[in-house]
């Protein structure tokens, strides 16, 4: 009988000693930095805060890969979390595994962010040394002890490097220090996402290129009510897109969380999630690496915002 | 209250001043109305050739059925369409004489 | 579950996990046909079993909770506003202080 | 007193009858069983009929000014219209007569409805469509203007009942400028509403619901009341009733506790005693009889709560087990102070159940000790309960509550927000299927509360559910008082519920079949006190129309006696359904004296029992005389219009 | 009309739907004078757009016509279409009404009704009073029930091709009328503003009106009403007869989720009766209501219910909560089965029709100092003792204005209300 304690308790182990679940140092993964050039930051400047969420993707779809094959044989249970413990697949190193393409293509959507932030005009610096794993993991899974105990880390930290406002990058992120951080420590940031510092209101004609189609993660569209903030981008672009069924607040699950529970069931929601998504007949927009890589893996041509908006901004001139 | 101002009698040239100042609209509306002159007849002569079901009118007009479903209750309403037979799930449809002058405000008649 | 006694003592126990909406609910079925899970009768099972006091249900069924995406869709569409989403999460924190005191 | 208006109609119809058919389509109400269009085309075979047309809905505007022009163009002068029953329609269409400037009685209804389309179908459905308006024409031939019977009301209503429907009938007539003369059987003015302490869902006391109803009324020069007052004698028609009213010293047990808790109250007389009402005088010594004249009647007769079979959920079986109106008293003595403590008892666990007494289903459900089942729902049981659950949880949120309904019923405004606000409050909620409702039984654990109620719960997917309970209470629903001495006395139609009948919910909704008596509130059908009042406001209003305008005009159709051939036999007189309608009266005709009969239309019903016994066909019924129903029956027997041999 | 500077009435009542009209009859019966201010361009309200009514099956045209044919012949009442209700404020012991006439581009004294230029005009406009499932053209009599019998031409459809004007037999088209403005004096008014039904582009999980063959339940009524679009019950997407048919219950009501809390009070019974009837025009059809609770709590509604469930009508608790398109026309319906071992179903039916929740018809900001309750129906200020008494003195509400009503409740406070007025003409006097 699977145990979810025993889960946990090693999850929230790896987030004790290397600060986030998967039980590797960041350095090892969070590399995206290096090759976007220098940060200074400046008083009033915003901490880009990406929660290691897009840099892990190549690493957890590598190990996803190798526990769909064991799904279904002998401890398969026991395993059903092991996504987020790619340290205790033995005899697996991660680098080799995970692609060089994917980490390529998701190193590249932060750089793409740096480029729209800065063609935005907005005040910003990163540190990798204050960019942390949120803990929202931990908090999913029920451990509110471990996700406090980390969150208060994490806060910390950031208070200690005199952080104030905050720009994020993904919905589980965003989540975690907009809504729980100050709920459960009571420790409260500025904090919004980056498409919210893009100027421009009101629509544009069209830039002439097909419509998008925007699929809503979970947190944004309904924890966060923020699903607004991308389209209002998109239009002042003349990025055309079009609804699909069940976005905004009603958006449809990828599927993405289920990836951990149960590769069948995640391809059955993610099914079903693309059968909407392909019947709006356009290329799919989303804004969360989990969703993004989601939908990739149902073959869907889908793109990120920042994908989306850096290529707007560098067509202007 | 309800005498309603006397009008001067408009002429011709308060008529088209009334018509450009709608223009957009009237224009909107004229397309509409040969796309609808357009479907009516197709659906018109594919009956010419007899009775058929809505899937059948679709299938022939290369209308949707939802459309043709429209047009036919729309016609039937105005006597140019009568109801026949039932075919399955489906009834079908036949050329009626269109009601051009009725006169007795009986639609029982 | 054999004419199993109702135990109010237990709605009170799961304030202390954050439920404190799902009495609110009046068993309508949305979120547990709304929930991408489509699994039986999820999640308003484990709502109704806060209600009667079935501790020990959700004990033993423990593991489906873990199911839950956290994708909130049925906290947004639930008429009465009882947070089924919520309920699930506060369940998972019972469940783990429970197995962590055992 | 009644009588006659001189006919003023224009002319006599002209020697050969000039008749017209309408027959009506009623959406697919006829036409789908009647081939209408070949009923009118036989129509026109019948002798007489010189026109016959068909419409959707003849009672439509366009459908009435059809005959409207044919008769103001002179192409007809009798008129036969076939839709539904004469009981809807018939008056629209006579008003239509009256507005082409038509004698309205020169109009014959078919009904095509209820005794064809509703019962029969294909050809023969048809044919006997047919058959029907050719009767109808053939007697529309024989038609002769009749003038209505016109009335002169007396200026006063009696309403029965001091509940709050009655009082707020008795105010809104006396407020609009009318003599009203309430009548109650209690000594207490308040009725049921007044038996509450406060009133879902608003939550309004009694004491003040009752106590503005009452004192209103009884300030009211207009009013005089006469409680501890039974009706017991009747008769008389509409504008001109005359009640035999009998006042004495109150019987019961109910009265008895009602005096006791004004007693307790030290309320005096005219103010609102908690669980009695308003008294408004003394009680009377002896008994005494009081003769009252009205013009309308308002009966606001009311009704009572549902009292359990013993042994119904273990009701007196075991003294925990009460009933929701029980509790609320026991609940009005209850101290403050968060712990609920009921006849010294500590009250830990309270279980409420839903539907007892309403919704029993035949062969599911045990008749009542009298024999009923009371298939409806109560409407109000579902609120008030809810109502008490969530007084009980925010007033001693120590005592727990749970809830046993089969399908929550909080329909009005405010209402829903009670089941929220009970949710919210944390009352649990069990679901039973009609059969399998809880059993009610003793705990076997004897260091537990003293009753253990079981469910097989639909909430919790049929499972089997058992809880220690400290009190029962049962949401009783509600049943009509017994009026059956009313009820005969005046010859009311009383509904398979038990409820009093209206003539028809929508067209005619407080009227009964007796012209000039009105129904109020709760003696018709379960509702709310507010939705009481506001029907005695419905009531009220048409009372208003009838006594502001001083008369009322009467159907015609009352036996006739032709005195040239009355020999005054006086078998008529003997067969007279209707006391007084008939008399052999002294008189002379064509210069012989003798007893001869004699019609006072106004009491007379119509009824043809003294046409059927004349032994000299001297009586006839207007508006419906032999020769008229020989007309009819000749050509129902005929086939030469159905065939067209013509 | 009696003298002073605005034609004077005993009462104003706004709204002529049921309430309304009965109102009116009830007050013109005292011999007060009555004027009954419409904004739709015939009286009737909803009931006259209903097939039959409950628990007695009456059809609801034969209920409906008489009283509109008795208010619109009642010396004692002037009525009052295609107006819409500006202010009405208190004067010197009056209530003032500004009202504005809308044009209806015919003359109402002139046009006798006779539909020539209908049959005339080109224009197809999707018709409302079919539910859209067929066409009317842009001049036309809004309905073969319609009081009065008057035609109008919608503008935004018009194109001024003049057909219908030389078509008229007495010159009652006028292209150029313009909105009037005029004043009406009233000692009391009586609100009956009735209901609009929640729309269905509203509830996400229902598919927004995108999914063919999931229709409104007044959509329905006019499937089922004699005068309807197809004359029998068919589904719209293709004409097929359904014999598979769900009802979906509290589709928008008792739903914080839509910001609706409260109960509609209808739906049941007139989701019932609709089953009723189509059992009988299609006898073979299966059918289906998802359902929380049945609330069928009038005289004879328990007792309509039990003989919905005699017939065959399957009854399934739960609401249902996802709509999806299904194969050719086919609409899914994902609910939970509370029975034991039920779980998560998918259901598929020909036609799925929506218990819409009741919004009001009218609000009153801006136009009267009438308030509105938690729900935004009028509020009213003594529900126990005077249902129908508003905030405002000599001002009363009926029927659905005051929250969702069934035809009964509504005739009875439209009674009650006529009731206050006449009293309050009455002390006036």
């Amino acid at each position: 009988m699977f145990n979810p304690k025993d889960i946990i308790d090693l999850l929230a182990a790896n987030v004790r000693q290397t600060r986030n679940p998967f039980g590797v140092t960041p350095s090892r993964f969070n590399t995206w930095w290096r090759e976007a050039g220098a940060f200074t930051r400046r008083p009033g400047d915003a901490l880009l805060f990406t929660g290691l969420m897009y840099q892990a993707i190549p690493y957890i779809n590598a190990a996803a890969r190798v526990l769909e094959r064991l799904e279904g044989s002998l401890g398969a249970d026991y395993l059903r979390f092991g996504r987020f413990l790619p340290a205790s697949l033995r005899g697996m190193g991660l680098s080799v595994l995970a692609s060089g393409a994917e980490k390529k293509k998701f190193n590249g959507i932060l750089h793409s962010i740096c480029r729209v932030l800065h063609k935005s005009g907005v005040g910003f610096f990163y540190h990798p040394e204050m960019d942390f794993y949120s803990g929202i993991l931990l908090y999913d899974l029920g451990d509110e002890e471990g996700f406090v105990e980390h969150a208060r880390f994490v806060a910390k930290n950031l208070k200690l490097h005199g952080v104030e406002k905050i720009i994020t990058v993904d919905p589980h992120t965003t989540y975690a220090l907009k809504e729980l951080y100050p709920k459960y420590m009571g420790v409260s940031f500025e904090v919004n996402p980056y498409f919210t510092f893009i100027p421009g209101n009101g629509d544009r004609p069209g830039n002439g290129g097909p419509p998008v189609a925007v699929h809503d993660p979970c947190f944004y569209g309904r924890y966060l009510e923020l699903s607004e903030g991308p389209r209002r981008v998109l239009r002042s672009l003349g990025q055309k897109y079009v609804e699909v069924r069940n976005c905004g607040e009603f958006t449809s699950c990828c599927g993405g969380p289920a990836e951990s529970v149960s590769p069948a069931l995640n391809r059955e929601i993610l099914a079903r999630r693309a059968a909407e998504l392909k019947a709006a007949e356009a290329p799919v927009v989303t804004f969360c690496p989990i969703c993004l890589a989601n939908l990739l893996k149902a073959g869907l041509p889908v793109e990120d915002l920042a994908t989306v908006v850096g290529r707007c901004l560098a067509d202007e001139k | 209250m309800s005498e309603k101002a006397v009008q001067k009698e408009p002429g011709k040239e308060a008529l088209k001043t009334l018509k450009a100042a709608r223009k957009e609209q009237i224009a909107a509306v004229t397309g509409r109305m040969k796309e609808q002159g357009r479907a009516v007849q197709a659906i018109k002569e594919a009956l010419a050739g007899g009775e058929l079901t809505v899937p059948e009118l679709a299938a022939a007009t290369g209308l949707p059925p939802t459309e043709v479903l429209w047009y036919v209750a729309t016609l039937k309403k105005y006597g140019e369409i009568l109801e026949g037979p039932k075919a399955g799930s489906y009834y079908r449809y036949r050329l009626g004489q269109p009601v051009a002058q009725k006169t007795e405000h009986d639609p029982g008649d | 579950m054999a004419m199993a006694l109702v135990n109010l003592d237990f709605a009170e126990e799961l304030k202390a996990y954050g439920v404190d909406t799902a009495l609110e609910c009046f068993n309508c079925g949305t979120c547990a046909a709304i929930c991408p899970l489509l699994f039986e009768h999820f999640p308003r099972k484990m709502i109704r079993y806060a209600h009667v006091g079935a501790r020990e249900k959700i004990l033993e069924q423990a593991q489906d909770l873990w199911r839950c995406l956290h994708c909130g869709l049925c906290t947004r569409t639930c008429p009465r506003q009882a947070g089924p989403g919520e309920l699930i999460l506060g369940l998972r924190r019972f469940v783990l202080a429970h197995a962590r005191r055992a | 007193m009644a009588k006659r208006k001189k006919p003023e109609s224009k002319s006599e119809p002209a020697s050969a009858p000039r008749v017209g058919v309408y027959v009506c389509h009623c959406g697919g109400n006829i036409g789908d069983a009647v081939d209408v269009k070949q009923v009118c085309e036989q129509a026109r075979r019948v002798p007489g009929v010189v026109m016959a047309r068909d419409h959707m809905f003849m009672c439509s505007d366009p459908g009435q000014e059809l005959i409207i022009e044919d008769l103001k163009s002179g192409l007809v002068d009798q008129v036969v219209v076939a839709s539904c029953s004469p009981s809807l329609h018939e008056t629209t269409f006579r008003q239509v007569m009256v507005r082409a400037g038509a004698n309205p009685y020169l109009y014959e209804h078919a009904n095509l409805r209820e005794q064809v389309s509703w019962v029969h179908h294909g050809p023969e459905a048809t044919e006997k469509a047919a058959r029907l308006v050719a009767a109808a024409a053939a007697k529309a031939g024989q038609l002769t203007p009749l003038e209505p019977l016109r009335v002169e009301v007396q200026p006063r209503a009696v309403v029965i009942g001091g509940g709050a429907a009655g009082l707020k009938s008795a105010l809104d007539l006396a407020a609009r400028g009318q003599a009203v003369v309430l009548v109650e059987k209690s000594p207490f003015l308040g009725g049921q509403a007044a038996q509450l302490s406060r009133l879902a869902p608003g939550g309004e006391t009694a004491a003040e619901v009752i106590g503005e109803l009452a004192a209103a009324v009884l300030a009211h020069p207009n009013v005089t009341v006469h409680t501890c007052s039974q009706v017991t004698g009747f008769e008389g028609y509409i504008g001109n009733f005359k009640l035999k009213v009998t006042r004495k010293p109150p019987e019961g047990m109910e009265y008895a506790e009602r005096l006791a808790a004004l007693s307790r109250s030290g309320c005096g007389l005219g103010e609102f005693a908690p669980f009695a009402g308003v008294m408004p005088g003394a009680i009377p010594e002896r008994a005494e009889e009081i003769d009252l004249q009205a013009g309308v009647i308002v009966l606001a007769t009311g009704m009572r709560p549902y009292r359990p079979r013993q042994g119904e959920y273990g009701y007196q079986n075991f003294p925990e087990v009460v009933t929701l109106p029980e509790f609320n008293r026991l609940l009005a003595a209850a101290g403050e102070g968060g712990t609920l403590i009921l006849n010294g008892r500590l009250i830990r666990s309270l279980a409420l159940v839903h539907c007892v007494g309403s919704r029993q289903i035949p062969g599911i459900h045990e008749e009542n000790e009298d024999g009923y089942l009371n298939e409806y729902c109560s409407r109000t049981c579902c609120a008030a309960a809810l109502f008490a659950a969530n007084l009980v949880r925010e007033q001693y949120p120590k005592t727990r509550v749970f809830d046993f309904y089969r399908d929550i019923r909080t329909y009005g405004r405010g209402q829903e927000e009670l089941y929220t606000r009970a949710a919210k409050n944390q009352a649990v909620f069990f679901r039973f299927e009609a059969g399998e409702e809880p059993q009610v039984g003793k705990n076997p654990d004897p260091k537990g509360p003293p009753l253990l109620v079981k469910v097989k719960d639909v909430l919790t997917f049929g499972e089997e559910l058992s809880l220690p309970a400290d009190l029962v209470v049962l949401a009783v629903g509600q049943e009509p008082n017994n009026i059956a001495d009313l009820v005969a006395m005046m010859k009311i139609p009383v509904g398979a519920d038990r409820f009093l009948q209206e003539v028809h919910p929508k067209l005619r909704p407080v009227e009964t079949a007796v012209a000039g008596i009105f129904l109020a509130g709760t003696c018709q059908a379960p509702l709310d006190a507010g939705e009481a009042v506001a029907a005695a406001g419905a009531a009220a209003v048409k009372a208003a129309a009838i006594l502001s305008r001083g008369y009322v005009e009467l159907d015609p159709f009352v036996a006739e006696v032709d005195l040239s051939r009355c020999t005054g036999a006086g078998a008529c007189v003997t067969a007279c359904l209707a006391d007084g309608a008939l008399s052999l009266v002294e008189m002379e005709v064509g210069g012989q004296k003798g007893k001869r009969a004699r019609v006072n239309p106004v009491l007379c019903m119509g009824c043809g029992a003294c046409a059927a016994v004349c032994p000299e066909n001297a009586v006839n019924v207007q508006g419906w005389t032999l020769k008229q129903f020989e007309a009819m029956v000749e050509m129902i027997v005929s086939d030469e219009y159905l065939e067209g041999k013509r | 009309m009696s003298s002073g500077p605005h034609p004077r009435f005993d009462v104003l009542v706004l709204g002529g739907g049921i309430a309304g009209l009965e109102a009116a009859l009830n007050l013109a019966e005292q011999n007060f004078s009555v004027a009954v201010v419409e904004k739709d361009a015939t009286i009737g309200g909803k009931m006259i757009r209903l097939s039959k009514v409950f628990p007695t099956l009456d059809c609801s045209s034969c209920i409906t016509t008489p009283k509109m044919a008795a208010a619109s012949h009642h010396p004692n009442i002037t009525i009052l279409t295609y107006c819409e209700l500006q202010t009405l404020t208190r004067q010197n012991g009056d209530l003032l009404a500004m009202i504005i006439q809308k044009p209806r581009y015919v003359s109402e004294e002139k046009c006798i009704g006779c539909r020539q230029c209908e049959y005339e005009c080109p224009v197809l406009v999707p018709d409302a009073e079919q539910g859209g499932f067929a066409g009317r053209k842009a001049i036309r009599i809004p309905f073969s029930n319609a009081i009065p019998q008057k035609a109008l031409i919608d503008p935004e459809n018009c194109i001024l091709c003049g057909r219908c004007a030389k078509a008229c037999p007495t010159q009652a088209v006028n292209y150029y009328e313009q909105p009037e403005e005029f004043t009406l004096a009233a000692g009391a008014a009586v609100i009956a503003t009735g209901f609009e039904m929640l729309p269905l582009e509203d509830k996400v999980q229902y598919g927004q009106a995108q999914i063919p063959n999931v229709i409104t339940a007044l959509q329905m009524e006019r499937l089922l009403a004699p005068h309807g679009p197809y004359n029998r019950v068919l589904r719209p997407y293709d004409g097929k007869e359904p014999d598979n048919i769900a009802f979906i219950q509290c589709a928008g009501s008792r739903d914080q989720s839509m910001g609706v809390e409260y109960c509609s009070r209808v739906c049941c019974m007139y989701a019932v009766k609709q089953a009723m009837l189509l059992s009988g025009a299609l006898p073979l059809a299966d059918l289906t209501v998802y359902y929380m609770d049945i609330r069928a709590f009038g005289k004879g509604y328990e007792q309509f219910f039990q003989t919905a469930q005699a017939m065959g009508v399957n009854f399934i608790k739960g609401k249902a909560a996802y709509l999806d398109p299904g194969e050719d026309g086919a609409v899914k319906v994902r609910y939970e089965s509370q029975e034991a071992g039920g779980g998560v179903r998918l259901a598929e039916h020909d036609l799925v029709v929506l218990s819409l929740g009741l919004l009001p018809g009218w609000n009153p900001e801006g136009r009267c100092a009438l308030s509105t309750g938690g729900d935004n129906f009028i509020k009213t200020v003594k529900p126990k003792t005077a249902p129908t008494l508003t905030g405002l003195e000599g001002v009363f509400v009926a029927g659905a204005a005051a929250g969702p009503k069934d035809i009964v409740d509504s005739i009875a406070e439209a009674g009650a209300a006529a009731m206050e007025a006449s009293r309050h003409l009455f002390s006036k006097q």
